[in-house]
């Protein structure tokens, strides 16, 4: 079995999640990350969309933003970022969305806007951006991020946009009629909400994780399901997928600094 | 009809004090330049709106252009926090800062809303997300066919866009290619409007018939301002400076570094000093 | 993922009795072949929305396949009457029709509302005109800022959409250039689309990264039928042949000639029937 | 002085009201011909635009349809129809709109949409097209028209677009703030509704046209202005541009109607 980090095996799990036949609404960061090497490996066609308004876009190396030229330059097309937000994202035709953020509650909410009192902030987060309405509009919704007591709390401090609400079939009364989070992807297991309370739920642990190890990287008390799968170890392909992907990104952002600093 | 001019009369005949003005290009094609002498002409008081403040923002908000921000994501793309726009709101230095914070969906549709002539738009956005519960610019309307609720914000209308584009024609229409953004929406909806451009042509040559042009009507004054947009980039110009970008973290962190920065960056610099950054290395 | 398909087989798995059908194409690109394999396959009962029913909807009328029509403005361009749209609604023939009529601004806006999923579209319109108060599907609507009161109308989302484009490229992507009517918006806001193209190409080569292309997966099939637009016309194709539009006239005004030259120019003839007229003229 | 006819003195008054300063929206049919005739005399730079989406286009022969190829071929830019309605209709950009229409009343109200009762028409016109939403959004409107008792009736059948309504400050009661219908051009003579009443009144008769020909055309009592003035005729010049306009527009569409019967 091959070496790998615990971000390793979240990108990668996280990127099995998708499929050929997806068309996925893209974050920066760690969901762009899974989202390429999932077209990189096994999901060739899968249409990835950035809210930059890039369509089917196929970047040989990682965005730093949510704009690079590389997404343009290798889209099926580019579209204004009013029609992104109007006839694709509200129009509903993304099936899936990645998210990630600062902090996520036991109903997968999610806050990016703020630490603290909204109007007393301790920190300002970078705020929304796109979530609230990719949370609410895509078929479903995927959350990829690290998990410590930091981030998965008892209670968010702000609601910037919707999981399962207060759990059950709140998502519903609230008018939304999409799936909501389906799965959190963290770098110690897999999350899946509970079919009725909606309550996030430990379906699988990462290779080599104890429940004690998750439990104490959580906020509130988190429930592991009666029957725990273990989370299958990258394979020797999947990780060469990865760090070849990090290794362009690296080379591809270091040598732009190169040149920028010889200007 | 655009007149042609140079950056520091465009600014000073289009962009006041007291202004809402809105600085666009998503990731790509960011005016730079333009707000650099902004900030050397000592603009107060600005409402600034923009959906990702990004640098430029945190430029004019540490050197107290700024009453109110007006955004939907206010990070450096990929690297972390904007520390001016911080301290502001968490500080209030160097003075407190008025934030009118919404979700892309929403600002999008308002710059939408704003090029159609309509006074708001709707959106089926913000359904359990709480800041239309601490922004009193999201409201509710109903569909009067379905009953459907759903949330409107107003449209944004500015007294001043700023934008940088590829190219010019002679007559002053203007040319965007690439990721578009709302740069479009935030012309047509502004009383006067200026674009920073890579450079003037005779022509355009064969481009689609459905380019992303701007008629030359549709704007106040064009200036040639090549590199203008960095570090930003230019499609067919130049690329991202992520140095730059990454650089940004430890100048805007300390007040001090930042000034010192600033005045020696942009307040002793012009346009000009843009110029070394047009190569089409793209 | 769009499937390609002959053109009868694209319309028998797409197009259903009752069904709402948007078969667009602003003057440019209207879909004929699709319409006439349409009456071919004796369509009944049919919901037509088209902003400019043209010759197609006059075709699609007087053969019965309709039950209803939305639309804003009902003539044969720079010629005259559709004479049996007219002789649907002032005598019932060849069976009563329902007419919802609008604007252009209204209908527009009706197909932008139906692509962004929106119940309804609203517009700075109707204002002292009289369709308002003849047309239930014509209501009001007041911004919750400033008061202001907007007309609205329920937005476009057919059972089926119906286009032409030039090109699709062998995944199905399809590549629409020139006037673009509200194709895009029609197809986004359908359920099912078909679209016919002049031709197949590997790939589209270099065209503007800002172009309008409608993805594979928003295409339900994709018929390659060249010249399916005649005697609309294809920009890079061919032109319009004027001459058909004003021999319309003539064809259209009684019921028997009407039949007559539809029972030996559309029942007894096939898609291959366009072929001749997709010569590069242009 | 040259010989012309009824409609060229009509077409060539109505171009005389442009500029190159104008941003016009045109209609099909006269507008189409005035505004051109004006382009290639003394407007040059107008910018036209017609609802097809085609922005400051300059055909070389006037189009049957409002969507000819020719328009977005000379065109400086063909964004969407929703667009075109959108940003630049609504969004205020366009201060002429050059009308006609089937009936108009005497405070330029018109008519395009049937003759009789809407329910139980006796003739059914084609429609509004852009006509509703062009009459309340442009800065100014002029309205282009042969002049006849069966088409300046005392009363429409319909109210297709606003014109001034009831007169008086009726428009801006019913929420309208551009000026509406300043100008209505005919093939006798010039009208423009009164300061106050916004009643039509003619202000100048076509050279050779009597007061009573032009009151025995209209359906009501038509006023005429104190101080009448007559209509300049049209210049040898006009007339050229307005004839070889038509001409060359002839034979492009015959040739391409024989190259059609050709294939």
């Amino acid at each position: 079995m091959s070496h790998y980090t615990p971000n390793e095996i979240m990108t990668i799990a996280a990127a099995r999640e998708l499929t050929s036949d997806d068309v996925c609404f893209v974050g920066i960061g760690l969901p762009s990350a899974a989202c390429n090497v999932a077209r990189l490996s096994h999901a060739p066609d899968i249409t990835l969309i950035y809210e930059s308004g890039t369509i089917a876009t196929k970047p040989n190396v990682l965005p730093l933003s949510i704009g690079d030229g590389e997404l343009c330059e290798t889209a099926l097309v580019t579209v204004s970022v009013p029609e992104m937000f109007r006839y694709w994202l509200q129009g509903g035709r993304i099936n899936k969305g990645f998210l990630s953020a600062a902090q996520l509650d036991r109903f997968a909410n999610i806050n990016t806007t703020v630490i603290g009192p909204y109007d007393r902030p301790k920190v300002k987060l970078p705020g929304a951006g796109g979530a609230p309405e990719i949370a609410t509009s895509c078929g479903e919704i995927l959350i990829v991020m690290a998990q410590s007591k930091r981030s998965f709390v008892d209670k968010l401090d702000f609601v910037t946009s919707l999981g399962h609400g207060k759990g059950g079939d709140d998502r519903r009364r609230q008018g939304v009629t999409t799936k909501g989070p389906t799965k959190v992807i963290t770098d110690l297991c897999i999350m899946e909400p509970d079919p009725e309370t909606k309550e996030l739920t430990v379906t699988a642990l990462h290779p080599g994780v104890a429940p004690e190890q998750v439990a104490a990287a959580t906020g509130w008390s988190l429930k592991f399901a009666a029957d725990l799968d273990e989370t299958e170890p990258p394979s020797a392909a999947e990780l060469k997928v990865l760090r070849d992907l990090h290794r362009r990104t690296n080379e591809a952002h270091q040598s732009q600094e190169a040149r920028g600093a010889a200007q | 009809m655009a007149v042609f001019a140079p950056l520091a009369d465009a600014i000073r005949d289009n962009l006041k004090d007291g202004d809402t003005v809105a600085f666009e290009g998503f990731t790509h094609l960011i005016p730079f330049a333009a707000v650099h002498e902004a900030i050397r002409q000592k603009r107060r008081d600005l409402h600034l709106v923009r959906m990702t403040p990004d640098l430029i923002y945190d430029q004019l908000i540490g050197m107290g252009c700024v009453r109110k921000l007006t955004f939907s994501w206010g990070g450096n793309p990929g690297v972390g926090s904007l520390h001016r726009l911080r301290d502001a709101v968490e500080n209030g230095w160097p003075h407190p800062l008025e934030i009118d914070e919404h979700s892309h969906a929403a600002l999008a549709n308002a710059y939408e809303a704003g090029a159609a002539g309509l006074p708001f738009a709707m959106l089926r956005g913000y359904r359990g997300a709480q800041l239309k519960e601490v922004n009193s610019n999201i409201k509710e309307i109903a569909c009067p066919f379905t009953g459907e609720k759903l949330a409107a914000v107003p449209a944004i209308r500015a007294d001043c866009a700023v934008i940088h584009a590829q190219k010019a024609d002679r007559r002053g229409n203007v040319l965007i290619e690439g990721i578009l953004g709302v740069q479009k929406e935030a012309v047509l909806g502004a009383r006067r409007a200026i674009v920073t451009v890579e450079e003037v042509v005779p022509d355009f040559g064969r481009v689609s018939p459905n380019a992303c042009i701007l008629p030359s009507w549709t704007v106040s004054a064009v200036v040639e301002v090549p590199g203008g947009a960095h570090p930003s980039y230019a499609h067919g110009y130049y690329k991202r400076d992520n140095a730059y970008y990454k650089a940004w973290e430890d100048i805007a962190r300390e007040r001090d570094v930042f000034l010192k920065w600033m005045e020696e960056n942009v307040l002793r610099k012009g346009p000009d000093a843009f110029k070394r950054h047009a190569g089409r290395a793209a």
